[in-house]
Order: structure tokens, then C-alpha cells, then sequence
């Protein structure tokens, strides 16, 4: 399966991103810069994490608005795998790919530590090599992970098993709604999550659980 | 030149220049200087770029050493670390302006010591930050930390850095001066490192990111000023950190560097654009004419005076292959940064600024340098320690409940706190991770690939060791982060200081100084240490109250196979609990006796460099001999909070048998000592490398269980609250 | 023309900021704060021939960037 | 009662986040635009008897908490 990442000045963790997916699927991605408007035949498009522009106005609000958001949006409505990692979540949901938006932490402070992931929704093109109700480690490291929702938002989202992921065990370190961690769109081939599965892929990470999401995605479901 | 400000005695003392200094300057330039030319004299000759009273002291450090590529006198030292790699770091200081406004003073503080790493071509791998602060109970103490720690992970996490490791400490004699010291390591090819020193006649001088502001016009000078009252006046210089624009700067300037393009690189630190220029010329023998209509300014009506003093962040300047200024440019282009041709090296060794046509300003370059003033300051013999006043020491549970005091005390406790706002994962090579004795991160070979090699770093001083005796407590700084890079396994290569004082005028301050240096000294000869970078900090004063003397101390070792790492926690129930170095017995300056008494009494523990080195010697030879199951160095707190950490990071108890004086056993200070973990089976092996080695060893107990049984009995969870308890509960 | 855009969250939207502020006041021994909201100003400084253009203008600055409409609500004024 | 708190940045001091934006906005095909500053705002709702009151307890909130008066100032208007 070919992938792309997408890079928009102030990212910061998308070698993180280019390494895990050229470790899992042995394929190095297509590195996309944010004013080519072309990003080629792949099956899988993926915004890292950072702070694009600085995060400044608002998280993601920027690179949200450049016109490669444009290109991914009509690839998203092709069917093509989107997947938003922290910052690349919080560009979804300023993209209008994703409902929601992602406030300051409930701390205010930024959070870096290792969190407790619940697979809400096993059944996804992003989490099938998972089993329903697994719980993994994963870590997060963000200023505004804090999701929020309209009510009959957060109702259709839980409605439709649009939740992919929820913080478990009482390690929500944001004050996110219902614990959310990670959410899909209508069509199921976006997810936004705030949480770094890109940083514990290997024995020398101290653990693989976030691998089964890029196996998941680098394959076709069954 | 004509003179549109006549330079009065006032003008010149507000320079921070001593009547003696103005004259200096006067008979090298033979004239009334322009007030641009006092501007650059004053940024020149002050203490933070100058080090004109601790240059001759500097001197005396080791600073050479198989593993040195280049010491002091860059933006930062160069270490090789084998296979055409090397590391390069240093620290800096940014204490009086974290002070005045917390958040930014930090934040442009980690951005300052970024900015000399990737200067020289490197890609930042791992950050520290050294912090000291106030009494907790002082009224400014609290917003002042989280003020510093949000700016360090404001800008570091931004920035994409993992924070691996530093200090917090709290005293009452930092109310008045924090300290914020910050590291930075970052990673080069050995043929691909990138130095300021300007090669070539007429070539184009090239400013490059952000646009120049009045930010901290006059900041270099309040760096070296002491504080008074009138402080509010000194606020106005206040520099605010774009971490969005340095993070471009670095891909920037690393794409740049590709190209051939550049000759010589510098960035703009203290004084920018002066000191910069002026290092630039004269380490290259050669002259700079700049003309300040092309800097890129963002407001109007800016000065030659106040463009030449600016400390805007996020600038460097560059001397250009001028066949090479269209890709260039292209590359600031696409980053979104300024790239203007300013000025032009020339041979005539002048440093001449044009503004509107005008010379405003034709100084000697060399001199500028080379001329500064340079002290040798009268000092006295350090004073003698408070002698230790009569204290009971505790027993039987007690004892016990003193370890639960000092992992719970302001200065024992965790400080995940702290940590949990810096990105310590970003990168994907964090091994260790700030709470153990080191940090430590994996480093991909020349081509990005992973490799089993990684680099050890750790930042370390006893302050109050070093007030009640600079000498010793100079020693027990370098030796301290050596022996925390050898308890994860680490072979210590070169280290860097950020040297904190007082105000050196006064004899007893520079006593503090002098001392310290040659403790430091002969502390990095014998464990063969050298020191490769490092800054100075004085005048750390507020109304004739000085800081403790802090010589921040800060270290980088390798390790071959990262697999073999040590880490603090206990790995198995029944794992032997083995002391390296035998049980202690001084008391003077522990953490123990400041619980006990509230005050700091009594000479801190001295050092035998040579037992340092044969112990730790010992313990990184087992650790990568896959002997040992966990290792911690025995430090503030001594034995008993070194076991209760581990037993906390571990969640595994312990029982430890002790000798009679178990108080004095486990909360006495003596150095060069460690506890390990072996395995039942390896734990033969392990007594029996060490008499081979001639090491003092001893089984002191097993690993197991829920409680740690230390004198008396304490259940981890005790442990744990009181640990993890304070700095949350503090900060509220 | 200068124009200033504030940008505030709708009603019902959380505001952790808001409410820390809040929290911070009280302990600041600040009593009767019933309810603290945090938004944002934006300072413009365009040039523009006509006013209507200028507003219309700014209008679509703040659909399309400087508020998230999904959140928050905007207001124009021209100093 | 109600007042509103509007806190910009000093005259002189870098505002990177207004930087951002301007550059944000002429990508976006906005002209004309020469510049863009970014400040916050509080809206507070405090019971106090009397306005003067009010006032200066206000006025302290800025002060102590609201503002960083090392590079920021303040206006309060009541609505
Ligand atoms: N205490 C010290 N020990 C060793 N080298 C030092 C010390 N202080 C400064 N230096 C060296 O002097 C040079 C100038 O220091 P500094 O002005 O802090 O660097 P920069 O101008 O990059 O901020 C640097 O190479 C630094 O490593
Ligand atoms: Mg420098």
C-alpha cells in the first residue's frame, strides 16, 4: 500500500510518522510539501503531528486553510485513508473533515506522559487488527487535546461508532467529552486522534501497541 | 563621524562601562566615540560577552581530551562519538531575564542555546533545562515556576526537541535570582560542522529569519547588571520567543548548509547583530561593513544604536558564496524567512556600520575583541562551613519516617510535575527519559538509520555543597554527572559548566568563583572529562544578597549497545540489593541534617576522584557486562531516598539490613558510591568481579515485597504519595 | 482603516481557560466572580477605499480564519 | 454587572501569533492588510454593589492575574 505525509511548516514529529510507517509497511512514504497541489495515487494520507505555523490562532487553524487541504479533502471523498495524529487531528477538525474542535487542555498545561487507549470501535479500516475492547499504552504529548462536541454531535459520533478510541483506566489527561481520544468520519476513512501511536512501534519504544493501527490502515480490511 | 549625542558620564555608566573602561576605549580609538560606537563597546565589554573577570580563570580548565574535535571559543563544543559522527553542546544561562518575565525569559533562553547548536550544523537531539528557584514559601516562587517551566516547553516542545533530563531546586537564597540554565545537544557528520570564523574578501554578509525589533536593546547590559529597585526600569528589554520561526530557521539553515553555500555561520545571541559581526571579522582576520538600511526591520524608525543592540530571536548571519545566493534565497523563501545581503567582509580589519549614506560607526574589530578589559580580581580564602550543631538522630521507625520527609521534601520529590510539560518522546529515540539518573537517546547512524548507539546526558550541582566549600563542591558537581552517566552504563566523554555567582567585585564572591573552577578543574583531569563549551553567569545579586554559588555542571557519554542500559527502577522480587563504595558517615550539608535542623551546617562530603573512578569504572563494566538488573548513585538524600526511588520506579519493595547507625548509614552523603541490583544467580559474579577489582562491596538486602523495610518499615504507597505528592500539591 | 475583530466562544461552549481564570481569581481572593470568558481580539490595520468594501472584507476574514464559526462568534468594529 | 477586559500586547513587542495570521491572510488572497495584532479578551461577571467598587476590584484582577503587565496592557469597558 502506498502512503503520503504531509508536511506543513512547524510540524515537528513527522519523522516520527515517516519512520513508523517505512518500519511497518516497509515502503518509505511520499513526503508531500504543503504547496504541491499533487499527492499522487496512494491509498493513505497521513498528517503528523507538531505545530504547524506555531499553532498559532488556533491549533492547526492555518494549515487548515492551505490549499492542499483542498486535495486531500476530494481524496478523503474517494475513499482514500486520511489519518490526522495530534496536530494532524486538530487540522481535520479546522478542515471541516472532522466534527469538533480540540481546546486547551482542562490543565492548561501541555502533557506529555504515557495514557491508557480503549479500541472503542474495532470494526474500523484503522483499528481491525485490534480486538473490540483491547486497551493499549500509548503516549500523548499535547497543549490542546481537550475535544469538544455539540451535544447531538458527540450523540451521533457515539450513535455510529465514530469514537475509535477512548482514553481508559481514567488517564484522560485533556478533560476531553466522553473521553474521546480518537474519532472517525461519517464515511469511516478519517480518523483524527490525538494520542502518538508512532512513538511506541518497536522493543527499543518499551512496547508495539501502537502498530496494530498502521497495520490496520496499510491493509485492505477484509 | 560627526556626534548628534554628545557622550556624557551619565550615558557612559548607564553602558555599564567603569570610567577606567570608557578611557580605554578612548585611547584605542583615539576619539569621542559615536553613541552607535558606546552601544557596541558597552555589548563588547560587558561581563556576558566579554568574560573579562573570569576569562583568565576559564584558562585554567581542561579542555582537550582524544574525543575533542573543538573546545571552547565556538558556539559550541564538538565531540566525536565515532563513525564520522560527532556531538555537539553547550549550555546557557538566561537567569536575570527569566526572573523579570518567567515565560519568555525561558522560552528564549532554550531558543538561544538551540540556535548555537544547529548554528554549527547540527540537528538538536536532546535538550536539558537546570532550574533554581526560591524558597517554595516565597511569594514570587510559584509564579515564577510555572511561568519558567511553561516557557522551556513552550519553546522546546515546539520546537521538537525531547527534554531529556535537568534539576529544580528550591532555596531561600534564589528569591531574589532564579536560575534558568538550558542544555542543548544536537547531532553532525564530523566533515559537515559549520564554524563563524568569516573566510574571504568582499563576500557577502548575509542576514538571515526573523525581522529586527527594540527587543532587549540594552539586554546584554542588564545580563551583567546586578538588581536593584529600580528593576521595573529594566523591563522594557524584554525579548519574546517565536518557536514557530526557529523551527524554520533549523530546516532552513540545514537545507542551506547542503548547498555549499556557506562560509561561515553565526547566530545572533546577546547583542546580536554586534557580537555576531565582530566574531565573524575577527576570528577570520578580516573586517565587516554593514549597512543597516538593509536589515529587515519591523518597526519604523529604528536606530544604527538600537539595530546594532537589538536581541530579537530567531537571527543569524552568514557569510555567502555569492555563486550560490539564488538557491539561497530560494530556500529562505520557501521557509518564509528574511534573506538580505547586509554588508561585506573586507581587509581592512574595521568594523564599519552605514546608515542613510553615513558612517555612523569605524572601530578596530580585533580590538573590540582583543582589547576588552580582563580582570584579575582580588579574592579571598573561602570561609569556613557553620560547624554541625548537636542533632539527635532518629531511630528505629523514625529512621524510616525521615526517608518519607525527604522524598516528600521540596527538594527530595519528584518532579514529574516539571517534566510532564516537556516532550520527552518526540523523535522516537528517547531510551531513558527524564526521572532516572541520565538521559539517554538513540542516535541514527549518518544516514538516518537506526543503530544500537546512544548518548547519555545528565546536569548536576549541590549548591549548598559548593557555598560551604566551592573547592569540593566544584569536584562533586563534574563528579556527580559523571557518575550519573555511569550508573545507566554510559562511558562519560566531554562535559559543559554554566558557571553561576554573585557579583565578582565583592573578594568573597570571586573567592566562590576561583575556587569552584579549580575544583572543576581538577575534577575533569582526573576522570578525564574535558570541558568543551560553557557560559558564565555573575552578578547574580539582589541588593547585596548573592545566589548560592551553582556551577551547573553538565555531561554527555556514549553507550555502544543501548540494550545495555541500567535504569533506577528494581526489575524482579529477590533481586540482591548490593552497595558499591561502603556505607558513609558524613552528615555535613545532607539533606538529612537541613530536615533535622532547617539550616545547611557543616563541610558537604569530599571527593576522592580516583575512588570516583575506580568505582564507576566498575559499575558501567558490569552493567555492560549484563550483571546488573537496575543501578542508582547514591546522592542528596543518601542510601535511603537512593532505595526508596527505586523501589518507587520499580513498585517493588525492599528489606535492607543495616549497621548499627542505620540513621547515619542512610542519610549520610559520602561520594563516589552507588546500589545496584543483581539477580540471585549473578549476584557470586558480582561479589566476585568486585574484590577481583578491588571494589568495597556489600549485600545489604533483597528486593521484594510491598514495604521498603529501611530501619523501620514503610509501605510503598507511603512512598509514593509522599514522593509524587509534593510538587503537585505546591504548585496547586 | 483599523478595525478590530473580537472573537468570542458561543454560549455552551466549554471554556477551560474561562474557568482556570475563575478558579485563579477566587484563590486570589477575588469574591463574586460569577463567570469568566476568554476570547481573543484581532487589531487590523488595512488599507481599504470605501468602508463597505473594508467590511465586507474583514467579514470574510473572520468566516474564513480568524474565528472558528463552528465555536466561536465574531464582532466588527472600526476605531 | 458585566465588564469586559481587553488585553493587547505593548507597543514594540513581537506578536508571532499576529505575524502568523497576516501571513495566513494574504495567502489566502486577502490584500492589503499592513498588519495584524493579536490580544485577548475577558468577559467577567461579578456582583458588587457599587461601581467604583467594582472598578478598582477589576482593575486589580488586571493587575494581579489578567494582564502581564511586563508586556501587555489593559482597557476595561462595562457593558
Ligand atoms: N565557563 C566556561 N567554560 C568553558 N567555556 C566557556 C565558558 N564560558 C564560556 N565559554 C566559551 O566561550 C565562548 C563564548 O561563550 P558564550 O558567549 O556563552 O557563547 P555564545 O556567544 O554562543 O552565547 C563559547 O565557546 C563558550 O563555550
Ligand atoms: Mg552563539
Amino acid at each position: 500500500m502506498k502512503s503520503a505525509v504531509i508536511l506543513f511548516p512547524g510540524l515537528n514529529r513527522d519523522l516520527d510518522m515517516i519512520a513508523a510507517l517505512g518500519k511497518i509497511s516497509g515502503e518509505e512514504p511520499a513526503k508531500i510539501w504543503h504547496t504541491d497541489t499533487d499527492i499522487g495515487d496512494v491509498d493513505l494520507i497521513v498528517i503528523p503531528g507538531g505545530f504547524s505555523y506555531g499553532d498559532y490562532l488556533r491549533a492547526g487553524a492555518i494549515a487548515a486553510r492551505s490549499p492542499i487541504m483542498d486535495t486531500i479533502r476530494k481524496k478523503a471523498e474517494a475513499g482514500v485513508k486520511v489519518i490526522g495524529v495530534c496536530n494532524g487531528f486538530q487540522i481535520l477538525c479546522e478542515a471541516g473533515l472532522l466534527p469538533g474542535a480540540l481546546m486547551r487542555n482542562a490543565s492548561l498545561k501541555f502533557v506529555c506522559r504515557e495514557v491508557m487507549l480503549e479500541v472503542a470501535n474495532a470494526d474500523t479500516a484503522f483499528t481491525h487488527h485490534y480486538a473490540q475492547g483491547d486497551t493499549l499504552r500509548c503516549p500523548v504529548a499535547h497543549h490542546d487535546g481537550n475535544y469538544f462536541a455539540a451535544p447531538d454531535v458527540i450523540d451521533e459520533l457515539e450513535a455510529n461508532n465514530r469514537i475509535a478510541f477512548r482514553y481508559a483506566n481514567g488517564t484522560n489527561p485533556n478533560g476531553s467529552i466522553n473521553d474521546i481520544a480518537g474519532i472517525l468520519n461519517e464515511q469511516g476513512n478519517v480518523l483524527g486522534m490525538m494520542p502518538h501511536p508512532e512513538n511506541l512501534i518497536e522493543a527499543f519504544h518499551g512496547g508495539a501497541d501502537g502498530r496494530g493501527l498502521f497495520e490496520s490502515a496499510l491493509t485492505k480490511v477484509a | 563621524m560627526t556626534n548628534s549625542i554628545q557622550i556624557t558620564d551619565e550615558l557612559i555608566a548607564e553602558h555599564g562601562l567603569k570610567p577606567d573602561e570608557y578611557q580605554r576605549i578612548l585611547d584605542l580609538i583615539g576619539r569621542e566615540p559615536t553613541i552607535t560606537e558606546l552601544g557596541i563597546f558597552s555589548a563588547m565589554w560587558n561581563e556576558h560577552c566579554s568574560y573579562k573577570s573570569s576569562k583568565i580563570w576559564l584558562k585554567t580548565l581542561p579542555t582537550t581530551g582524544d574525543c575533542v574535535i573543538l573546545g571552547p571559543g565556538e558556539n559550541a563544543g564538538v565531540v566525536d562519538i565515532g563513525d564520522g559522527q560527532a556531538v555537539i553542546f553547550k549550555m546557557e544561562s538566561h537567569n536575570h531575564p527569566s526572573y523579570i518575565e518567567p515565560y519568555q525569559g525561558a522560552a528564549t533562553g532554550v531558543g538561544g542555546i538551540l540556535r548555537d547548536v544547529f548554528t554549527m550544523g547540527a540537528r538538536p537531539i536532546a535538550a536539558m533545562n537546570a532550574l533554581r528557584f526560591g524558597a517554595p514559601e516565597h511569594a514570587k516562587t510559584k509564579h515564577l515556576v510555572s511561568g519558567v517551566v511553561a516557557g522551556v516547553g513552550g519553546y522546546g516542545n515546539s520546537f521538537g526537541v525531547p527534554t531529556v533530563g535537568g534539576e529544580v531546586e528550591f532555596h531561600e537564597r534564589y528569591n531574589g535570582n532564579i536560575l534558568v540554565n538550558a542544555f542543548a545537544a544536537g547531532l553532525a557528520d564530523t566533515d559537515k560542522i559549520f564554524l563563524s570564523e568569516a573566510k574571504g574578501v568582499g563576500l557577502p554578509v548575509v542576514y538571515l529569519g526573523a525581522k529586527t525589533g527594540r527587543d532587549g536593546v540594552g539586554g546584554a547590559t542588564m545580563a551583567s547588571a546586578e538588581f536593584g529597585d529600580d528593576i521595573d526600569e529594566k523591563r522594557p528589554t524584554v525579548q519574546v520567543g517565536d518557536p514557530f520561526t526557529e523551527k524554520c530557521l533549523l530546516e532552513a539553515c540545514l537545507e542551506l548548509m547542503k548547498t555549499g553555500a556557506v562560509i561561515a555561520i553565526q547566530d545572533m545571541g546577546a547583542a546580536g547583530l554586534t557580537c555576531s559581526a565582530v566574531e565573524m571579522g575577527a576570528s577570520g582576520n578580516l573586517g565587516v561593513e554593514l549597512n543597516l538600511n538593509k536589515v529587515p526591520v519591523r518597526e519604523e524608525r529604528m536606530t544604527p544604536y538600537e539595530m546594532m543592540l537589538s536581541e530579537s530571536q530567531e537571527r543569524m548571519l552568514m557569510v555567502l558564496d555569492p555563486s550560490k545566493e539564488e538557491v539561497a534565497s530560494k530556500i529562505f523563501e520557501k521557509w518564509g524567512l528574511d534573506f538580505a545581503i547586509v554588508g561585506v567582509t573586507t581587509d581592512d580589519l574595521r568594523f564599519r556600520i552605514m546608515f542613510d549614506g553615513e558612517e555612523v560607526a569605524n572601530l578596530p574589530i580585533k580590538e573590540l575583541g582583543d582589547e576588552a578589559p580582563e580582570y584579575d580580581r582580588p579574592w579571598t580564602e573561602p570561609p569556613k562551613p557553620a560547624p554541625i550543631p548537636e542533632v539527635k538522630l532518629p531511630e528505629g521507625q523514625a529512621v524510616a519516617d525521615l526517608i518519607v520527609k525527604l522524598v516528600g521534601s521540596s527538594n527530595g520529590s519528584s518532579r514529574r510535575w516539571v517534566y510532564e510539560q516537556y516532550d520527552t518522546y518526540i523523535q522516537g529515540n528517547s531510551a531513558q527519559r527524564p526521572g532516572g539518573d541520565a538521559g539517554v537517546v538513540r542516535v541514527p547512524d549518518r544516514d538516518g538509520n537506526d543503530t544500537k548507539k546512544a548518548l547519555a546526558f545528565s546536569s548536576d550541582v549541590n549548591p549548598v555543597y559548593c557555598e560551604a566549600d566551592p573547592y569540593e563542591g566544584g569536584k562533586q558537581a563534574v563528579a556527580e554527572v559523571w557518575r550519573n552517566l555511569s550508573a545507566v552504563g554510559a562511558e562519560p566523554l566531554a562535559s559543559t559548566d554554566n558557571l553561576n555567582f554573585g557579583n565578582p567585585e565583592r573578594p568573597e564572591i570571586m573567592a566562590q568563583f576561583v575556587h569552584a573552577i579549580k575544583g572543576i578543574g581538577e575534577a575533569c583531569r582526573a576522570l578525564n572529562f574535558p570541558i568543551v563549551s560553557g557560559n558564565v553567569s555573575l552578578y547574580n545579586e539582589t541588593n547585596g544578597v548573592g545566589i548560592l554559588p551553582t556551577p551547573t555542571m553538565a555531561g554527555v557519554g556514549i553507550l555502544p549497545n543501548v540494550d545495555q542500559m541500567a535504569t533506577i527502577a528494581f526489575k524482579n522480587d529477590n533481586d540482591a540489593v548490593l552497595l558499591v563504595g561502603g556505607h558513609g558517615s558524613h552528615m555535613g550539608q545532607t539533606q538529612a541534617l537541613r530536615e533535622l535542623t532547617g539550616g545547611d551546617f557543616g563541610p558537604p562530603p569530599s571527593v576522592d576522584l580516583a575512588l570516583e573512578k575506580k568505582n564507576g569504572d566498575f559499575v558501567r563494566d558490569i552493567i555492560r557486562k549484563g550483571l546488573v538488573t537496575a543501578c542508582h548513585d547514591i546522592s542528596s538524600g543518601g542510601l535511603g531516598v537512593a532505595v526508596a526511588e527505586m523501589a518507587i520506579k520499580g513498585n517493588i519493595g525492599a528489606s535492607i539490613t543495616l549497621p548499627g547507625d542505620a540513621a547515619t548509614a542512610l542519610f549520610s552523603e559520602d561520594q563516589a558510591r552507588y546500589v545496584i541490583t543483581c539477580t540471585r544467580e549473578q549476584r557470586d559474579a558480582v561479589l566476585d568481579t568486585a574484590e577481583k577489582a578491588g571494589i568495597e562491596i556489600e549485600a545489604i538486602g533483597k528486593t521484594g515485597g510491598n514495604n521498603l523495610e529501611a530501619g523501620g518499615t514503610i509501605s510503598l504507597e507511603t512512598l509514593r504519595e509522599a514522593y509524587e505528592g509534593w510538587f503537585p500539591e505546591f504548585m496547586g | 482603516m483599523k478595525a478590530r475583530v473580537t472573537v468570542t466562544l458561543k454560549n455552551g461552549v466549554l471554556d477551560p481557560q474561562g474557568k482556570a481564570i475563575e478558579g485563579a481569581l477566587s484563590s486570589l481572593e477575588f469574591s463574586g466572580v460569577n463567570g469568566v470568558r476568554q476570547g481573543k481580539v484581532f487589531d487590523l490595520d488595512i488599507d481599504a477605499s470605501d468602508q463597505s468594501a473594508a467590511e465586507t472584507q474583514v467579514a470574510q476574514m473572520c468566516e474564513k480564519l480568524l474565528a472558528n464559526t463552528v465555536i466561536e462568534d465574531y464582532a466588527i468594529e472600526w476605531v
